[in-house]
């Protein structure tokens, strides 16, 4: 019991990671599986930044009488990958409202069959 | 068309060259039988003449082998491949 | 300035040059920045393969002396896979420009400026000897590749791009995570770094799960069977010039990082002990070689044949790969070479009877042998290489793996090789066919020749893939080398 | 390729082909008997040893090896490319002209190549160029028979690399000697040269696309693969024993067909099957002699095999058709292609004075020396065999026998000059046979006129035109096909192609049937359990994608983690 709780953080990632990549797989509509991607970005994420922790540690801020830090470098990366999570987001909703446009519809599982055989 | 008239003639004096051409037979059987052979390499070698009946009966036996062949198994119309391809 | 302190500029270059483009009007000047900024790039990784082939480049970030500071790390293997990057880059550039103007008349800032962007995303990954760098650029090169996909005139390109958007970053996030893993283990992103720490935790279910992630997500990038079915429909109804552009340089560069992970990073005699490596990729590798190979066997349109062609070529790669040998990697790194020549001059070709005729099925393309001869005559010549006929390049290649497969003594796979080289004939002869042997509608219109613009990019590419398939001391040298620096000599051949 | 003592004839070949597209009129037809002349020079000036050494993925390449045997296979290439280049000089068709020298150039090649790899790439060559000698006839059967000849010697491509491959693996060197290896290189390189030498069963080839080339081009096919494919098997598998049978079963086979031939170029395609078939007994017997013979028969079979497929072109260029039951006659009108044919047909027979007599009773007099008692009968039957059908046969039923009411004009005059030159040079080497022995490797101890071959052969030859005369109303003929081999893939396999896929079909249908019944509960089942929502089953193919890569990932995870 113990040893479940003292990885709950990564519990919680899997779990995270689970609900989104389920939804990328199972949700048709493209919203939603670009939400569902960017739950399974964010696990990875908490994933980084749980790993930086340091039980007792404080905020990496240089100050007075304060010896413990938590690792400051997962939360570079992870800002870095946070940016780089909203711009396929927005690619990716730019994207699905461009298929709205064409098709009038976002339903991954209705676009599949048309106009298909050969392009160009 | 010299030529073509020259042909003409030799065919109208095809029973001449027959003739000949049997005499020269006759003769070639008949030296390959008075020399002596030069080789023994097969027993037909001491034969006389056997080159001569040999060719005959070959020649005979394609012509039969390659009809019966044709006829029993081989021959179709000409349009037999045209209608799959 | 040494080449060392040269090399980032590469990777600079097309990152500046593609901001001022997003912001030129007009047709002209973004092609032109571009094509300089490429040049420039091409000419830099051109002098840094031989540098590079001597002793291992570092170039340190901000002098911050890594494994803190963020490094560039330069030998053989990547020096040899920008080279093929920027080069293929700029050898597509001068062809674009008709094909653009065409499939993509307006906002050529913004093309262009998201073509320098990805290019600069993958300079980077083969440079950078960081892990999280890695995926930095993975993401930048990516997001402007979407960008790029999604400016195809059929609508159906949206689709594609979106498809592999999902797909994509997905294969970025788990790679992300195997970064993570290591990261947790190690406490270190730098690969050198990586590398020499590794192996005190390796033993550990993290470390596996990290390089299992790491070739998941690899894979998909790379197209690997069955993780390809992004790929058929991106390079179909990408704009030609993009798919010229992807097909000799995006999977190349996936397939890289994979190897730096697997050889360099996790090194060979552990990374194909714990998971069962040779057995997974030569397995994933034959099939993705018949199955791809199979398909385009059967594709009505010509981009699409190609697109399942490369899902096949990937398998050659990977079953190089699979064989861990010098051999067997030289033969991966030539065919990931080799492969980026035959298969852009191919695109090219076809990218070229679509300027002309506005379509790439089969049955548009019947009777273009007489109209257009020199399209499809390069076509023809290039189609040579892809079934690797002697004195080509695609031969060469093939010869390697065939002697890799013979040294393991894995003779079944010599036939393997041959019968899809066999499949291969087959798919391009029906274009030839077509082409030549096939009469054309009346209905369809008639088109004369492409203008020279976007033939003499096109032959100069199938010239290289001849040249190339007779004078080998180049590539050779320069697989072999790489193969070398990835096995960094410690694997016994 | 270039170095100061040695220019490629076949660089020569290819660089004058190139120019020769922009050519017209008189100007194309002056180059394309120039371009015969330069090859025909630099063999002149060839110097024995080896030439343009190259290296090539860590192997030494020679493209030029330069020998006896080469040699003499490379003046008789070059002078049927001469021959056949003015017997096509009134063709104004470039495709045709520039497919012919190259494939000229090819052959060559392989003739003067010194490793595997050299000789595959002029191998493959040869087989993308000569195929347009069919096809430029234009008509659905010459494509669909020139496909058919493109796909097997794609086939025996494949052979002889997948040969080449393990070959070099197996001894560490591609240098192209004899092969004396064991195991499947020695038997894959072996096929694929028996292919090209028409062996049968491998023949059917070249007895289905030869008669239907172009006029002109036949002459070309008739004189290149085959002879290369003699050439290949005269330097790598001398002396295999099983050549012999399978040489004399040839010579056998092809006068067996021959006879069944209604097609006049068929009837003489058949008889390469059958002459083809003396010179791999040569081979195969392996002696000195006997590869004196094989190359000899070569050189002068290229000639007269040449001139009949000219004097046949010229009938069917004249007169439009190709069939014997169609013509007759025709000696009032084409006198000149009758008489030069003839001396073709009576070379072909080995007539003493004319060129096949002296090259011939080498290979026979080679079996009868090794006693080999049933070959050296064979034979003399194929000859027979080859007498009746070539010589007497087929100008009886095309120039004599009943009048057809065809009444063509001869032949132009340059088919007739090339057919002059071909018949002069059959005369010649048949008169002064030491010229022709001089060019062979070794010196050669042989005398066709000596009183003993001369009466053997006389007497073969008088009395099968006896029986033939004798025996005139039983010859078969008559406008029929006749099968071969190449039933099997033209019929046989599409039969059962046929049949097992609608086998197949069946099966697939039953078992989509019932899999799509289950599926369609498991559909069911699962929506039930998930809800309207769940669209597991469905979402393609994002969905399928991802869960491609979940599995994927799921099989290395289990392994790795929970294994390791």
């Amino acid at each position: 019991m113990m040893t479940i709780l003292s990885f709950i953080n990564y519990w919680v990632v899997v779990v995270l990671m689970m609900i989104g990549f389920y939804c990328v797989i199972a949700r048709g509509n493209m919203a939603k599986k670009v939400m569902g991607l960017n739950l399974f970005q964010t696990s990875v994420f908490i994933l980084f930044i749980s790993a930086g922790k340091i039980v007792g540690g404080s905020t990496p801020i240089l100050r007075e009488g304060v010896e413990m830090y938590s690792n400051p470098l997962p939360h570079v990366l992870i800002l870095t990958a946070i940016v780089v999570g909203v711009a396929t987001t927005a690619v990716g909703l730019a994207l699905a409202v461009r298929i709205n446009e064409a098709y009038g519809s976002i339903e991954d599982d209705h676009l599949g069959d048309e106009d298909d055989g050969d392009g160009q | 068309m010299k030529l073509a008239r020259l042909i003409e003639y030799l065919i109208s004096k095809r029973s001449v060259l027959a003739v000949l051409l049997l005499v020269s037979m006759a003769a070639l059987v008949l030296v390959d039988i008075i020399l002596p052979p030069a080789y023994t390499r097969f027993t037909w070698d001491a034969i006389g003449g056997f080159a001569a009946f040999f060719g005959f009966a070959a020649c005979a036996a394609l012509i039969f082998f390659s009809r019966f062949l044709g006829e029993k198994l081989l021959y179709r119309d000409e349009d037999y491949y045209d209608d799959h391809e | 300035m040494t080449i060392t302190e040269l090399m980032p500029f590469s990777v600079l270059v097309p990152l500046i040059a593609s901001l001022v483009c997003a912001l030129l009007p007009g047709r002209f000047w973004p092609w032109a920045v571009t094509l300089v900024a490429v040049i420039v790039s091409a000419v830099i990784a051109a002098f840094t393969l031989p540098a590079a082939a001597q002793v291992t480049l570092s170039y340190a970030f901000g002098n911050w002396p890594p494994p803190i500071g963020i490094e560039y790390r330069v030998d053989a293997a990547n020096a040899f896979v920008a080279l093929l990057v920027a080069g293929m880059a700029a050898v597509a550039l001068p062809w674009a420009k008709k094909s653009v103007d065409k499939e993509v008349p307006e906002r050529q800032g913004a093309f262009y400026a998201l073509f320098l962007l990805a290019l600069s995303g993958l300079l980077g990954i083969t440079l950078s000897g960081d892990a999280f760098n890695i995926f930095v650029f993975l993401e930048i090169s990516s997001l402007a590749t979407y960008g790029l996909i999604a400016h195809g005139s059929d609508r159906r390109a949206l689709l594609a791009s979106f498809r592999y958007l999902i797909m994509g970053t997905v294969g970025a996030t788990f790679l992300l995570i195997g970064i993570g893993f290591l990261y947790i283990m190690t406490g270190t992103l730098n690969l050198a770094d990586l590398a020499e720490r590794l192996p005190e935790v390796r033993d550990t279910s993290t470390v596996r799960a990290a390089l299992a992630f790491i070739i998941v997500g690899m894979g998909l990038k790379l197209a690997m069977l069955p993780l390809h079915l992004w790929l058929p429909n991106a390079y179909t109804y990408a704009p030609s010039f993009v798919t010229v552009f992807l097909a000799g340089t995006a999977t190349k560069v996936a397939l890289y990082v994979m190897l730096r992970f697997v050889f360099t990073v996790f090194a060979p005699d552990w990374s194909f002990v714990v998971l069962p490596l040779s057995t997974v990729l030569m397995i994933l590798g034959v099939a993705g070689m018949f199955a791809g190979s199979w398909v385009a066997m059967f594709q009505p349109n010509i981009k699409r044949m190609l697109a399942y062609s490369s899902v096949a070529q990937v398998g050659y790669m990977v079953l190089g790969v699979s064989l861990v040998s010098v051999i067997g990697l030289s033969a991966a790194f030539l065919h990931l070479f080799n492969h980026a020549l035959m298969k852009t001059a191919l695109f090219m070709a076809v990218g070229t009877v679509i300027y002309q005729v506005g379509s790439a099925r089969l049955k548009d393309v019947r009777g273009l042998g007489r109209t257009m001869p020199w399209t499809l005559t390069a076509f023809a010549l290039a189609g040579l290489s892809i079934i690797g006929v002697p004195l080509t390049a695609g031969f060469v290649s093939k010869w390697y793996l065939i002697q890799a497969a013979l040294d393991q003594g894995q003779w079944f796979l010599v036939v393997l090789i041959l019968v899809t080289s066999l499949m291969a004939v087959i798919y391009i002869w029906r274009v030839i066919e077509a082409a030549w042997f096939q009469e054309r509608s009346i209905k369809q219109p008639d088109v004369g020749e492409a203008p020279l613009a976007l033939l003499i990019p096109t032959w100069i590419l199938v010239a290289l893939n001849f040249y190339f398939g007779i004078d080998t001391r180049l590539t050779v040298g320069g697989a072999t080398a790489a193969a070398e620096a990835l096995l960094g000599g410690g694997m016994t051949p | 390729m270039i170095t100061s003592d040695w220019l490629h004839p076949s660089l020569v070949l290819i660089a004058g082909t190139l120019v020769l597209p922009l050519l017209k009129g008189r100007a194309m037809q002056a180059w394309m008997v120039l371009l015969p002349l330069a090859v025909l020079g630099t063999l002149w000036m060839a110097q024995p040893g080896e030439h343009g050494q190259m290296a090539f993925l860590g192997m030494e390449l020679v493209t030029g090896r330069v020998d006896e045997l080469a040699m003499v296979f490379g003046w008789v290439f070059g002078t049927v490319l001469l021959i056949g280049a003015i017997y096509a000089l009134h063709v104004n068709d470039r495709v045709q002209h520039v497919a012919a020298f190259l494939y000229g150039a090819s052959a060559l090649g392989v003739v003067f190549a010194g490793d595997l790899i050299t000789l595959y790439v002029f191998w493959e060559l040869m087989v993308i160029t000569s195929v347009w000698l069919i096809w430029r006839r234009k008509t659905e059967v010459s494509f669909n028979a020139g496909f058919r000849y493109l796909v097997i010697h794609a086939v025996g491509g494949v052979v002889l690399l997948a040969g080449i491959i393990l070959f070099q693996f197996e001894t560490g060197t591609t240098r192209f000697e004899q092969i004396d290896v064991d195991g499947p290189a020695f038997w894959l390189i072996l096929a694929a040269f028996m292919i090209n030498a028409a062996v049968p069963p491998l023949h059917a080839w070249l007895t289905d696309a030869y008669p239907e080339a172009t006029v002109t081009g036949a002459v070309f096919l008739s004189a290149l693969t085959t002879k290369t494919a003699v050439y290949t098997l005269i330097r790598g598998y001398p002396g295999t024993e099983m050549l012999v049978w399978m040489g004399a079963a040839m010579t056998l086979y092809g006068v067996t067909f021959a006879m069944l031939s209604n097609d006049i170029r068929r009837l003489l395609a058949y008889h390469i099957v059958s002459q083809v078939g003396y010179m791999v007994t040569g081979v195969g017997l392996g002696t000195a002699l006997a590869l004196s013979g094989s190359a000899s028969h070569a050189f002068t079979h290229i000639l007269y095999k040449a001139l009949l497929f000219m004097g046949a072109g010229a009938v069917i260029h004249m007169t439009g058709r190709s069939r014997l039951s169609e013509l007759g006659g025709l000696y009032r009108y084409m006198p000149w292609t009758f008489v030069l044919y003839l001396i073709g047909g009576v070379s072909i027979s080995a007539f003493p004075l004319f060129s096949g007599y002296v090259s011939k009773t080498m290979i026979v007099e080679a079996a009868a020396i090794d006693q080999r008692a049933v070959i050296w009968l064979m034979l003399v039957v194929a000859s027979a065999g080859t007498f009746l059908s070539t010589t007497l046969k087929l100008p009886y039923k095309t120039w004599l026998g009943g009048d057809s009411g065809l009444q063509p004009r001869e032949a132009p005059w340059n088919m007739l000059l090339a057919m002059g030159i071909a018949a002069a040079l059959c005369f010649l080497i048949g008169i002064f046979p030491g010229m022709l022995y001089a060019l062979l490797p070794g010196a050669v101890d042989f005398n066709a006129y000596t009183m003993s071959v001369f009466l053997k052969e006389m007497q073969v030859l008088l009395f099968t035109g006896l029986a033939f005369c004798l025996l005139l109303k039983y010859v078969g003929g008559g406008p029929k096909i006749s099968l071969d081999v190449d039933w099997l893939y033209r019929r046989g396999g599409p039969r059962l192609v046929g049949a097992v896929g609608s086998a197949i079909i069946t099966t697939d249908r039953a078992i989509r049937r019932t899999t799509l019944e289950h599926l369609a509960r498991l559909t069911a089942h699962v929506e039930k359990k998930h809800g309207r929502d769940g669209k597991l089953a469905k979402s393609w193919p994002i969905g399928s994608m991802a869960l491609w890569t979940a599995i994927v990932l799921a099989m290395l995870l289990t392994v790795g983690v929970y294994r390791g």
